[in-house]
């Protein structure tokens, strides 16, 4: 019996190094060196979107995408937007905006209940926490009907739309856009990202949106461990480029892969 | 007898449901809340019921005693209604979750890394030396886009000076590829209402004379609700 | 032990131990031989567990609605809870009654649940024309990228174009085989580093967010 | 209305008219259909070779996760699939990650056994494991160990020993051929990694179409053998069968809506662009 499983050492080591490189980049934080991480312009997107809300007194709308977290398949999805939601919520009590976040995530929906509260708090506005108005849950089917004649009735200035999102982006977008909300969206459900880009006025795409959670994060550490994904990447690219010259070459370089 | 009311009642909720197309009204919430109760409980059922064979029914088996494990787990998710006991789902939920990023971590290095970016960029799957031409320059735009929008995905560079051209094609290249989606997300949705209007509403025949008068009746009841200003049309 | 010892530490640890012995197993046989068979049975549970967290979702719903009815909130609104009320009791009945693959709860399955979610679920249909004929505008050329892409894709899938006009078939072909393979590659790579990131970052307890 | 040009005004059009034009079309399409001939894609072809190299007797894991929105156009697909593969004598194993095929299960059962030639048998032809909750995990824990995750029972609660087509089968490895129906949940990927990868099952997926792009990327490394890919997939495999029907019938209707759709595109565009040269903004 072998130490490792065979076929899976490559695996094993392309996981050790992104993993050896994102602890490396959180230990660097943590001693006080934190990684020049590019700014996401999304991240200024999210003040204009607010300030746009106080400028016309109407409601900013959070709207976390769906998906339940029994399932792993989308969970990074649906993890990533509560940092996200953590931040907006605090940013608009603190401008006095008001936030509403209609979620049809049954699990999600008391994390987010909290997460929002704690955002009240830490803006030192807890009263206008309203636990009816502010955070409703609906369940999945039911949510198109209720944005779509919310946008039709309510008309919110703003809306953000991140998280595991499917089929209901097109509806959600096209809803409030029509309304006259300016929007940003990000998902990273392969299916549904192109109208996230191509009906929103700013998008996240994919893995941007993950980045942002961390970037927003209030623990400065968290944004550094992008750093060490992007050696995974640096890594990718690298043996595939050689690999390339390698086989043109004539050696059986993805041979040397499945081991 | 029950087919046909049923027919009946399917081409009825769907033209209800239509109206939500015309803005916020009764007539539309009516049945949406109809939809709502009956898609609640019959996943509810579902999956409690799942629950109920596989943990509580498994659990009194002889010899099979640990299933008790779940099922007081699973009653512990529940515990998050009320307050005071809300830290008590934690611990189902910190079982799921573990369980569920190490299955997918573990897993996702070889299929989506290893065997789809680097083993499906290099030869033999991409043949570059010793094939067609057109097949070798495909080969290679599917190795540089890759390569450009792997870089979009860069964070930890500003991209200024040349690097913002790898930058720009690298999202280009993915623009091309949502492009695509699109498309086909489209034709689907079309084929989604075109299913859905074959399998609800105009099939049987027979039955269609009845389907076109509820949509006059909803019709009008609609023009009469705007009208009197219940809901409002802009 | 402290209120936080048990009310977050623990849950945590389970979390980071539970994820790193399922990914150790997965590669070193060793110890898959040692913890294969109690993770296999944890995973076995937590389908189970899944199951049961279903529910809450329709419990959340009831609660809301229940409220709505009692504080007669959000007028007129409130009288559709009841239509809400009667439909999932019904529901559930049926199911009681004759089991989930019985005549009642297929009749209920068939002719309401079906049709309703099928065309909810086409609505979308509407929303894209709008949005084809309002949002999608040749602006930039990222924008133009994005819909010369899509619609080449779209008249290749249409038998209506494809029928007098085959050569868009192999035009897309090459556009489905050549450049959205390079882009989703990266797209579906990036995703899983960032995936990776993110499940590191609960594992060594830096998200606190995810259990709430 | 002081200040918009004609173009502007065009442009703001009341969405409820496009939604209503739309209607329109796709309800006259399907009343009155007209017939066009069209070339088979290549998707097409490749699944239709598939499955008919699935060798006779064989068992097949078939993972039925329709649900009743993708119903229209992945039935035809779907049952061809088990038909094909009941005329060869093959045996299926079903079960489903989604809560709706509950109901359609016994549906595209009772519609295989009028095409097929033979009587089916529960049991020895085919087997309904049920629904299993929990997706990702669901899946894992499922192809890993069946009888530990069903309890050894059926759908119905019997148990599976007693039942010929499960001899031998308890996990992901057992099946050499696989089908995941995986509905518009765009869960490919995931049957792909914990299925195809780990157990090096052949596997194919019928999908709706807009997982398709971001499948080309399997079908190109040959992780995922072959795709039956939306209403498209559908009519080109009834149409290599020969027993058109539903699938072909729709398919027009969606061709003329989407030339609605081209229109829109193209007028809202010119409409924009006319706008925008003549000052407005």
């Amino acid at each position: 019996m072998s130490l490792i499983t065979s076929g899976r050492v490559v695996g094993l080591g392309v996981l050790a190094v992104i993993c050896g490189a994102i602890y490396y980049y959180m230990y660097q934080a943590q001693q006080g060196n934190l990684a020049n991480i590019r700014r996401l312009p999304q991240v200024d997107a999210i003040d204009e979107l607010i300030a746009r809300c106080v400028e016309m007194n109407r409601e900013l709308w959070f709207i976390p995408g769906g998906g339940v977290m029994t399932n792993a398949f989308v969970l990074p999805g649906i993890l990533s937007v509560f940092g996200i939601l953590s931040y907006v919520t605090q940013r608009c009590a603190e401008f006095g905006a008001k936030i509403h976040c209609p979620t049809r995530n049954p699990i999600g929906y008391n994390i987010q209940y909290e997460i929002m509260r704690e955002a009240y708090e830490a803006a030192g506005k807890p009263e206008e926490f309203d636990p009816l108005e502010t955070i409703v849950y609906f369940p999945g089917g039911a949510m198109r009907p209720y944005i779509v004649q919310g946008a039709h009735s309510r008309k919110p200035a703003a809306a953000i739309l991140l998280g595991a999102y499917y089929h209901q982006t097109i509806i959600f977008c096209e809803a409030l856009q029509r309304c006259g909300a300016m929007t940003l969206g990000g998902t990273d459900t392969t299916h549904n990202i192109p109208f996230m880009v191509a009906a929103n006025n700013y998008s996240l795409i994919g893995e941007e949106m993950y980045a942002m959670s961390a970037y927003l994060s209030k623990d400065p550490v968290l944004g550094s461990t992008l750093a060490g994904q992007d050696i995974g990447k640096y890594l990718a690219i690298a043996i595939t480029i050689l690999g390339v010259l390698l086989s043109a070459a004539g050696m059986p370089f993805a041979d040397w892969l499945v081991i | 007898m029950a087919v046909t009311i049923g027919m009946l009642v399917a081409s009825w909720m769907c033209v209800m449901l239509y109206t939500i197309l015309y803005g916020d009204q009764p007539i539309s919430r009516f049945a949406e809340h109809i939809y709502m109760g009956t898609t609640a409980g019959y996943y509810a059922y579902v999956n409690l019921r799942f629950y109920w064979d596989k943990g509580i029914v498994q659990m009194m088996e002889p010899g099979k005693i640990h299933f008790i494990i779940p099922v007081i787990l699973g009653i512990c998710v529940y515990a998050r209604l009320y307050t005071p006991t809300r830290w008590v789902y934690r611990y189902p939920m910190a079982i799921l979750m573990g369980s569920m990023l190490g299955v997918s971590i573990r897993t996702t290095v070889f299929s989506q890394i290893i065997d789809q970016f680097i083993l499906g960029n290099l030869p033999p799957l991409a043949p570059i030396v010793g094939v067609p031409a057109g097949m070798a320059i495909n080969n290679l735009i599917i190795i540089f886009g890759s390569i450009c929008a792997t870089v979009f995905f860069v964070f930890s560079h500003d991209f200024a000076g040349p690097t913002r051209y790898i930058h720009r094609i690298g999202r280009l290249f993915l623009l091309c590829s949502f492009g695509a989606t699109y498309g086909n997300t489209t034709s689907y949705r079309y084929e989604l209402m075109a299913g859905t209007m074959i399998s609800n509403m105009l099939r049987p025949v027979e039955l269609l004379p009845y389907t076109l008068g509820f949509i006059v009746v909803v019709a009008i009841a609609l023009v009469v609700i705007f009208k009197m200003g219940i809901a409002s049309w802009d | 032990m402290s209120d936080e010892m048990y009310k977050s530490t623990i849950p945590f640890w389970i979390i980071t131990i539970l994820g790193a012995l399922t990914i150790v197993e997965y590669f070193f046989p060793f110890i898959g031989n040692i913890v294969g068979g109690p993770l296999e049975m944890l995973r076995t549970y937590s389908t189970i567990l899944a199951g049961a967290a279903y529910g809450i979702g329709t419990a959340l719903l009831v609660a809301n609605h229940g409220r709505r009815i009692v504080r007669r909130t959000m007028a007129p609104h409130w009288a559709f809870s009841i239509v809400f009320f009667v439909s999932i009791i019904v529901t559930v009945g049926v199911m009681l009654i004759g089991g989930q693959t019985g005549p009642q709860a297929q009749w209920v399955f068939d002719y309401i649940l079906a049709p309703s979610g099928q065309c909810l679920y086409s609505t979308t249909a509407f929303f894209i024309s709008t949005a084809g004929y309002r949002i999608f505008r040749f602006r930039n050329l990222d924008a133009t990228v994005l819909l010369c892409s899509g619609l080449l894709i779209l008249v290749s899938v249409l038998p209506l174009f494809t029928g007098p006009f085959p050569f868009f078939v192999p035009m897309a072909m090459w556009l489905n085989n050549v450049p959205v393979v390079a882009g989703y590659r990266a797209f579906v790579m990036g995703t899983s580093f960032g995936s990776i990131g993110l499940g590191l970052r609960i594992m060594l307890q830096k998200h606190p967010e995810a259990l709430g | 209305m002081s200040g918009k040009t004609i173009w502007r005004r065009a442009l703001d059009l009341d969405h409820r008219i496009i939604a209503t034009g739309i209607f329109l079309i796709i309800t006259y399409m399907i009343l009155s259909p007209i017939e066009i001939p069209f070339p088979v894609s290549s998707y097409g072809q490749q699944y239709y070779d598939f499955v008919t190299e699935v060798p006779a007797g064989t068992t097949v894991g078939f993972m039925m996760g329709d649900t009743v929105a993708t119903k229209p156009q992945l039935k035809p697909s779907t049952t061809i699939t088990m038909w094909m593969l009941y005329e060869k004598n093959c045996k299926i194993v079903y079960w489903y990650d989604k809560v709706e095929a509950v109901g359609l299960m016994n549906e595209y059962i009772a519609v295989v056994d009028e095409m097929s030639s033979r009587e089916l048998v529960y049991g020895v032809d085919y087997i309904d494991l049920g629904f299993i909750a929990g997706t990702e995990t669901g899946a894992v824990a499922f192809l890993e160990n069946i009888r530990g995750v069903t309890g050894g029972v059926d759908v119905n609660g019997d148990p599976i020993d007693s039942f010929p087509i499960m001899e031998g089968v308890n996990g992901g490895g057992d099946f050499a051929y696989g089908i995941a129906n995986c509905g518009c949940e765009c869960t490919e990927p995931m049957y792909i990694r914990q299925w195809g990868m780990p157990y090096g099952t052949e596997l194919a997926t019928i999908n709706c179409a807009m997982d398709l792009p971001a499948i080309t990327l399997y079908l190109a490394t040959g992780q995922l053998r072959a795709t039956a890919n939306g209403l498209l997939g559908s009519a080109e495999f009834e149409y290599l069968t020969g027993r058109l029907g539903l699938a072909f019938g729709q398919i027009l209707a969606v061709s003329f809506a989407g030339l609605y759709f081209v229109i829109l595109v193209v007028l809202g565009n010119v409409f924009y662009f006319i706008d925008r040269s003549q000052g407005g903004n």
